[in-house]
């Protein structure tokens, strides 16, 4: 789809950044308020489909390699499965250990000394172990496949033109 | 009406008359007595900000006591993309 | 009786979509009965979840209210994510569906070239 | 008593209007239009659902439902017909 008009850009440019917050917001602060790594994820691809819609998907493509989105999503994949077996792993390090797949292994321990401390003062951001760092590899996840999708539907069926 | 819409129209209305005796009597909605006491959700409740550290029940129940749940969701994801990008490819040129 | 029209709302959708599904012939109005029945599941176990006199399930609680059900909430999220998947999904095959055989209605799709 | 009373009203109100905007989604022989009804739908449905106390959802459902099933389904229209026949 070829771009929309001036009117439809200028709103576009003017709203993208504030929305795109909004959704980083979502992600990091998902364990105290309303929100996680799936809805903060769908508000940042809402963003990027506003942008696609308004500027048509040739030019996006040629700005962002369809490629690179790939190993996005790959690597929070992997950042989430790595998490879980870090549960595991440790088992063979401290045999007092009680672990298992997706264990929440950051939470009461006293093995790292200053840790749970950091960010006490700032409206206790930091209370809920590996839960941020799994709402921030579910929120790449999300961004990267659901973009991906609307992508490659919107520029396999863009209209020919000169045909 | 051919024979293939009237045995839809029969399916059809069985369906319905099932689906709507169901909802006629399930318990009142909002209120729950002690037959139907949710036990688990009351566990969870009362020991999220405990075990998990987290004041957002929903996400301790995504991330830590479901957290196999997600797993799966997002390979279902994963495979969703792969098959749009597979379906798409030899349109692209 | 009145308090119940959630319930009777959730199966009015799932009726609805049912009926899309089996009635009509063309592939995106089955796809949208589709639709309509995944939404009445999720509002049928939202309904589920609720209590009376409750907030939603976060800290730090005040009064003597109680929390509506979390585990319900969970498996909404999941089911929503799920179904826009499967709806991407449906939609790529469909459009390669009508560049091949050049219609959308279900009696003539595999019947061109006989 | 009288936020009792609203609140009543709105958990009576909006599942109607769900019901009949489907109605809408269903009937509309404009596919495009249809798409339309079930983005509307959902929109109403994150209300319903935000009534139920259960914002996490209600975001999702405003995300995906309301956004990206509406860019999805009118990219995949754009491709095919646009009227349904008959």
């Amino acid at each position: 789809m070829s771009g929309m008009s001036r009117i439809v850009k200028t709103i576009t440019n003017v709203a993208f950044p504030f929305v795109m917050i909004y959704g980083l917001y979502i992600i990091a602060r998902g364990h105290l308020i309303p929100g996680g790594g799936f809805q903060g994820g769908v508000v940042v691809a809402s963003s990027l489909a506003m942008v696609l819609v308004a500027y048509g998907s040739i030019w996006i493509v040629g700005k962002v390699k369809e490629k690179n989105l790939s190993v996005l999503e790959s690597l929070g994949a992997i950042c989430f499965i790595g998490l879980g077996f870090i549960g595991v792993i440790l088992i063979l390090f401290y045999s007092s250990f009680e672990g298992s797949f997706l264990k929440n292994f950051l939470i009461g321990q006293d093995t790292i000394p200053i840790f749970n401390e950091i960010g006490k003062g700032i409206s206790n951001i930091n209370t809920a172990g590996i839960i941020p760092l799994m709402n921030f590899s579910v929120g790449m996840i999300v961004i990267a496949g659901l973009f991906v999708i609307l992508l490659v539907m919107a520029y396999a069926t863009r209209i020919k033109e000169g045909k | 009406m051919s024979r293939r819409n009237l045995v839809a129209a029969i399916f059809f209305a069985i369906v319905a008359i099932f689906l709507v005796f169901g909802a006629l009597m399930m318990h009142p909605f909002g209120e729950f007595d002690e037959e139907h006491y949710p036990e688990m959700d009351q566990y969870i409740i009362d020991n999220t900000q405990n075990e998990t550290g987290a004041d957002n029940g929903v996400t301790g129940v995504v991330f830590d006591y479901r957290g196999f749940d997600t797993l799966g969701e997002a390979t279902v994801l994963f495979t969703a993309v792969a098959g749009v990008i597979l379906l798409f490819r030899r349109l692209k040129k | 009786m009145i308090y119940n029209i959630p319930y009777i709302a959730a199966i009015a959708l799932i009726l609805l979509g049912l009926y899309a599904l089996i009635f009509k012939r063309n592939l995106i109005k089955i796809v949208i009965g589709i639709l309509l029945i995944e939404n009445g599941v999720n509002l049928f176990l939202i309904t589920l979840a609720f209590r009376q006199n409750s907030i939603t399930p976060i800290y730090p609680i005040t009064g003597d209210k109680s929390m509506s059900l979390p585990v319900p909430h969970a498996l909404t999220l999941t089911s929503i994510v799920i179904g826009v998947c499967v709806l991407a999904l449906m939609l790529s095959l469909i459009v390669h569906i009508y560049r091949h055989y050049g219609t959308l209605d279900v009696r003539k799709i595999g019947r061109e070239k006989e | 008593m009288l936020e009792d009373t609203m609140i009543n009203i709105v958990h009576i109100v909006v599942p109607i209007l769900i019901v009949v905007v489907s109605i809408y989604a269903i009937y509309l022989k404009d596919l495009i239009a249809a798409a339309i009804a079930v983005s509307a739908m959902s929109l109403l449905l994150s209300l319903e659902f935000y009534i139920l106390q259960a914002p996490d959802v209600a975001i999702a459902e405003v995300g995906l439902g309301a956004f990206l099933t509406t860019a999805i389904l009118i990219i995949a229209i754009r491709a095919t017909k646009k009227e349904e026949e008959a």
